[in-house]
């Protein structure tokens, strides 16, 4: 007797699109589920194929949840897609908290018509993105919407980590006197999505920065394990924006030195061509960290002994400051506000 | 639900049924064609095979307007919505038929092309109102009952002088229909489909009247029992039928008095026949090219006939290989006859159009029956 | 084919519409096709539009028929 | 001196709408999280302002993630909304592995010109639902996408939960001979959603029946803590569907008895109107249950006891099939397959 | 970057600063007026004001073409596309500007219009060539450095024969302003506003050239020096200006001459004048009608006027009371002098249009150099 | 106001466009305002067009002007 599934025929990845149907929760579903999602995200949790997944964690831990959407256009831009993105940026937030990443949930919205084959392109991504990481995507969830009622794909991962004992690292924990790192240059995710955004075209060898930053977070922690006061990634709103937050959180003025701030000269042509400033500007594999003066030096030589921190420098000070404001020394010679990003960065004119 | 649930009690269910027993002869073999998808869904829906005795065999008919849609009307409907930019609006049934090139009209939205799913003619109307600067098309399927609906849409049109509206007409007759069958040779010369006798139509029938089928039972000698689409119809209809066929009579017999009359809905027969007009030939999936079997917009109201006003061409295009729709829809074969079904062609990939609507017969025996036949072994799944 | 539903008719509006009603559900449809349809009636609804009239007496009368022992019984 | 904050006028709720601003990771960005978001969901976690949320579990569990999309339109129907569909939703997935839900997180994506006021309504009905589930939504994200390439308001929601100790519920555990339990009526959520769409329209006193289900399945686990093997909530695809998935799952078949499933008078009308079958239409507030045959008794009756059970029902039954066929007795008499929902419930002609 | 990081060199800066705090007089105030928002904006960003010697002030004048857009010309802007339904194409900058009953064109998008940032005219071109179904309407802001190109989507429209292509000009010009500034009863009569002379615009005379200029050293007998963007340029301008008031001197001096001569650029000019003619009267923000001091359309391309085209009727819209901006681009007040600066009236909420782009003084003010003067305490924010 | 940029011209194509190089970015710009701009020429761009160039010599001596002594010793 022959053996074979209820559903003979495959999906048709290479011509195929999304259709309502695959959003049903019926066969149409469960196929998409199979052929692409769990094909690549494969692991044990997945497979139970339940409503939610069953989960192992560490005694004596506490646990960190963070959540994204992941809404970027282009969907594929020069050094990744909205799949890896969307693995990087959760696990950045998990890993910003202090905590270790241990793994994610996905949940997808989809536009009726997208081609499967830019789906497979994007979930093999994100497997490939969770497997280099190891934190992997344990369950999920898929909704198609109608043409004209969404941008392709929408991807909404949250992630759970654990804090290790004695870790304690929050945008409140700023103290006047603390010192200001940052782990490379600033502006190369948004400018290489910019690069593609249609009427703005440039050619640029620039790539998105997006990776994960916790082994590099590990790193840091084990260095100063009580040194490290708060972590961020200078995302949406860049560096200025993250910044302000922290400032306003812990209730400190900081003061920042413009030459010490690493920007690469294409991110910067790129934004004088478009009247915008980098300190503006998303990253997704950066990171601000604020340390205590003593353990500086330290964490330091632990982020530059990283592949992810390798570029890493103080980039300024906690301030005592009642009006919270970020300032920055500039590398003319003046000084300046660096408030936070009002509106949107729009390419301007004037 | 008054004048529904009384129609699906399962103890008179079994009433009947002891009745057919007692009645169908044990040395004969009965086979009566169910003309209309209606009363397909109803026997795979309700079960209702299980009551028949063993020597009385249903035979689905192509009375199901999505099934015999071909392949080419459905290419027309796509084309006016992926290249002249029209929005089409179309009964639900109908989106996900295959079409040419892979293609569907769920699959044409999914490509782009503006395809609403409307409940009413009147719907597709409003649309076209809502929308003066967009060419909106109706994409019209059905059998006489749902002609009448669409004939009231176009005199609605034309009185308010929507110019922007129009109707691709794919309506069908039931009676040309029934004719092909009975005249076609597997019936007629080789007897290769003994069909003892016809449960008619029921909501065709509330339109066109009961008269119209007088002339089968004259004409060919074969019963014809008009019933309505309640499981209990269905089983009743199939009695009158056994017992026309053990007293050697064959007459039009009416199960569904409570909705059909002789003479029909003259209102809407008087509509129809102001808005259309017999085409001398139309395609039909599985039966392919019947004489005078379907409806075109009259010339008169030419400019709400997307036909004429798109100046479209049909190209008649072949099923698949494969498929056996066409025999089954002629009651020549089975779904089980078909090498693909079940595992090609699916529901969820249907290869075929009986595999689209839930009364095609296809795919009534895949999602109500399939458990009674198919040597399936459904693999554990990864998931 | 031809989904369609005996409903109750309990209000006539204007431009040929009726509201009916089944089992609590009440929807807007045209009775431009049934135009003696009269409030009270059972009306026959196709995608919108009431095609016939449901006969109360021919339906109690097929119900009685059903299952009876012989044709004959049923007349 | 005077204190006051960094942005002085407060959102339009009443005619403001979502720009892009209000995604761009900037002030207007904080601002809408602290006006609608966070004053809202109010609690300590959310108050914590980072990245993630740092949180407390019990010791000695194990843990439980799911995660939904929730796309559903019209955003506001009869008995409910997308935001407490949100929490329910999840809260269920959650619940249905045999989890106690603890946390939720929220991410939102808001299409460019939606109107603040209908924002905020829908943010204070997740709100109420998290507070009334006792399941607080301790991190979140917004983003917005320009107008046509969204619908509105998606809200993607993860859950948290702990599992009991002996507790093991899933998806796989059903075997033949276990009992087939329904907590109440079917297609309530499906045909309270369609009543209000466009061009389908008809009145109704149909409610959704959208609900937390988490304490009546704590109810059930307590009065049987072994003797309950599979737990799912019938939503998309309906009662049909899950029960395809489960018996797939389980490598059994079932046996329904469709004169023992209930189905609300109207709900029955309004699928017969449009030719929709009720055990293919979604629900939000009810569930399904796999039980050995020896505790259906008192599941059923702790099921009865508890206000989301109250009509709770015995369905049928679980057997040995090895085509995983879901087979009813119909009320008729006959005997029919139940299949997986194929494509998209949509109104049929025919 | 050639050409651009030369011009930001701090040591530089430091000699300039120097020779400055030598060279301006103990004794005497220095008060200069920026033309450009490209100055207040370099000023601002590389905190040139923290160079200067507390005796040389700095004035904001009107040269942001954003800041000066008045209400009206928004709402022209937003009624095409929410009323006429119309795509509008415009640069970024605009986007949030104010306009009438709290919109903006950022909130017109958000309420369903269809405009579209672009970052050059022949963006917008493109787009008609895209939607040949759709007006497309170019909204044309800037000063005489903007106006070439937008020049020459008008010509390559008409050559092309785009039917759905228009502009909605708001071009304006910068020696209309200056005069306008220099006539004005502040500076002229009562000398509330002590201006010693001009940095003069950068971009505007690589187009122009820096012949229009010599008409204010003669009239007005104020110094005019033309300096580039970079902070360098502004530095070496104002210590030109300082030695031109030291001397007694009222010259037209070019600082930016590896980019301004003195006839400007003449194929510019050319195609300029061919597409444009004067306005004998336009709105200002903050000035009022300003004689001759905009350019609109020549009835030869009448066509792609979107004025004509849609019959547009302007109306001028009352700034809000509150808002200083009119005296702050005149030059009377500073930022904080407005009430609302930075309480009411943030980049995040602009009132008026000094609020907008990153050149506007108030967005300057409260976007860099606020640190400086606010007495505002940041609470300590819930989340 | 009116941002623009000096950019090296690397590339003339047809139509009046250029293609332009500043620190490793390249775009496709507008040279129809500016016919005499050759390949190496710096352009001044703004809103996608050149609008004029820079002279090298001007921009040497500009530079060397920068706080000297006295306006005198600048020349
Ligand atoms: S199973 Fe499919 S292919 Fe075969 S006859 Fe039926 S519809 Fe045609
Ligand atoms: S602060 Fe705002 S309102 Fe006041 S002058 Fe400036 S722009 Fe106008
Ligand atoms: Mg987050
Ligand atoms: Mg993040
Ligand atoms: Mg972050
Ligand atoms: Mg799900
Ligand atoms: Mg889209
Ligand atoms: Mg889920
Ligand atoms: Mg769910
Ligand atoms: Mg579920
Ligand atoms: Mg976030
Ligand atoms: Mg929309």
């Amino acid at each position: 007797m022959t053996t074979r599934k209820d559903y003979t025929r495959p999906l048709d990845i290479k011509h195929g699109r999304v259709d309502m149907g695959h959003g049903a929760g019926g066969r149409a579903a469960a196929q998409l589920i199979e052929e692409v999602f769990v094909k690549a995200f494969d692991n044990p949790y997945l497979r139970q194929g339940n409503d939610g997944a069953a989960l192992a964690i560490p005694a004596g831990h506490r646990l960190v949840m963070a959540t994204d959407a992941h809404v970027v256009s282009p969907l594929f831009f020069p050094g990744g897609d909205v799949g890896c993105l969307s693995v990087h940026g959760t696990i950045n937030d998990v890993a910003m908290c202090g905590a270790r990443p241990l793994y994610l949930t996905a949940s997808f919205i989809l536009e009726e018509g997208f081609p499967l084959a830019e789906l497979k392109r994007i979930v093999d991504s994100m497997a490939a993105a969770a497997r280099e990481a190891g934190v992997p995507v344990v369950t999920g969830d898929t909704k198609v919407v109608e043409k004209g009622k969404g941008d392709g794909v929408f991807i909404s991962t949250t992630g759970l980590g654990v804090v290790p004992q004695g870790v304690d690292v929050g945008g409140a924990n700023a103290r006047p006197g603390d010192v200001i790192l940052l782990s490379g240059t600033i502006g190369d995710h948004g400018v290489a999505v910019l690069s593609k955004r249609e009427s703005l075209e440039f050619e640029t060898t620039i790539a998105s920065d997006t990776a994960a930053l916790h082994t590099l977070v590990a790193a840091m922690l084990e260095a100063a394990p009580g040194g490290v006061r708060v972590l961020r990634d200078p995302t949406r709103g860049g560096l200025a924006t993250t910044l302000n937050e922290i400032a306003r959180q812990s209730g400190v003025g900081m003061l920042l030195d413009e030459a010490a701030i690493p920007v690469l000269p294409q991110v910067d042509a790129a934004c004088e061509l478009l009247g915008l400033d980098p300190l503006y500007v998303a990253n997704e594999g950066k990171l601000v960290a604020v340390c205590a003066p003593e353990a500086t030096e330290v964490v330091l030589a632990a982020m530059r002994a990283h592949p992810r921190g390798a570029a890493a420098v103080r980039i300024g000070s906690v301030t005592e400051d009642p009006h919270h404001f970020v300032q920055m020394a500039t590398r003319f010679g003046g000084r300046r506000v660096v408030d936070w990003l009002s509106g949107e960065q729009l390419p301007r004119i004037c | 639900m008054k004048y529904i649930d009384e129609f699906r009690d399962g103890d008179i269910a079994r009433k009947i049924a002891e009745r057919l027993r007692a009645e169908a002869l044990p040395g004969r073999q009965y086979s009566f064609m169910e003309f209309c998808g209606g009363h397909t869904h109803a026997i795979s829906r309700y079960g209702v095979a299980e009551l028949l005795p063993p020597n009385v065999r249903m035979v689905h008919g192509p009375g199901c307007p999505v099934c015999v849609l071909p392949i080419g009307r459905i290419d027309l409907a796509i084309q006016l919505a992926l290249e002249r930019d029209a929005i089409v609006c179309t009964y639900g049934d109908t989106m996900r038929v295959p079409a040419s090139d892979g293609l569907s009209l769920v699959k044409a939205k999914a490509r782009g092309g503006d395809i609403r799913m409307v409940y009413s003619a009147a719907d597709a109307l409003q649309i076209a109102r809502q929308n003066p600067q967009r060419e909106v098309v109706f994409f019209a399927i059905g059998f006489e009952t749902t002609t009448p609906p669409t004939a009231l849409a176009i005199r609605t049109a034309e009185r308010e002088g929507l110019a922007n509206f129009s109707v691709l007409c794919c309506h069908v007759l039931t009676p040309s229909a029934i004719t092909h069958i009975l005249e076609s040779p597997e019936v007629r010369q080789y007897g290769t489909v003994p069909l003892d006798g016809f449960v008619g139509p029921a909501h065709v029938s509330i339109v066109i009247g009961s008269a119209p089928y007088d002339h089968f039972a004259e004409e060919y000698r074969k019963p014809v029992v008009i019933a309505g689409f309640e499981p209990l119809d269905v089983m009743q209809a199939v009695l009158m039928l056994v017992r026309q066929v053990n007293e050697g009579r064959a007459e039009v017999e009416n199960e569904f008095t409570r909705a059909v009359t002789p003479e029909g809905n003259l209102t809407a027969q008087t509509l129809v026949s102001e808005m259309f007009e017999l085409r001398t030939s139309f395609e039909w999936r599985g039966l392919g090219e019947v004489p005078y079997s379907a409806l075109k917009i009259r010339p008169a109201y030419a400019a709400f006939d997307a036909e004429r006003r798109f100046e479209l061409g049909y190209r008649s295009v072949a099923d698949n290989k494969a498929c056996e729709c066409g025999a089954i829809l002629r009651g020549v074969k089975k779904p089980t006859d078909c090498k693909i079904f079940g595992t090609v062609c699916t529901p969820e990939n249907p290869v075929g159009s009986c595999m689209v609507s839930s009364e095609g017969a296809c795919a009534a025996h895949y999602s109500y029956g399939r458990f009674r036949d198919i040597p399936v072994r459904v693999e554990r799944a990864a998931a | 084919m031809c989904l369609a539903i005996p409903t109750r008719l309990i209000e006539i509006r204007p431009g040929a519409q009726a509201l009916v009603d089944l089992g609590g559900i009440r929807k807007e449809i045209s009775i431009a096709l049934v135009p003696e349809a009269a409030v009270g009636d059972y009306v026959i609804v196709h995608v919108g539009h009431a095609i016939g009239l449901i006969d109360p007496e021919e339906a109690e009368r097929t119900l009685r028929m059903f299952g009876e022992l012989t044709a004959q019984e049923a007349s």
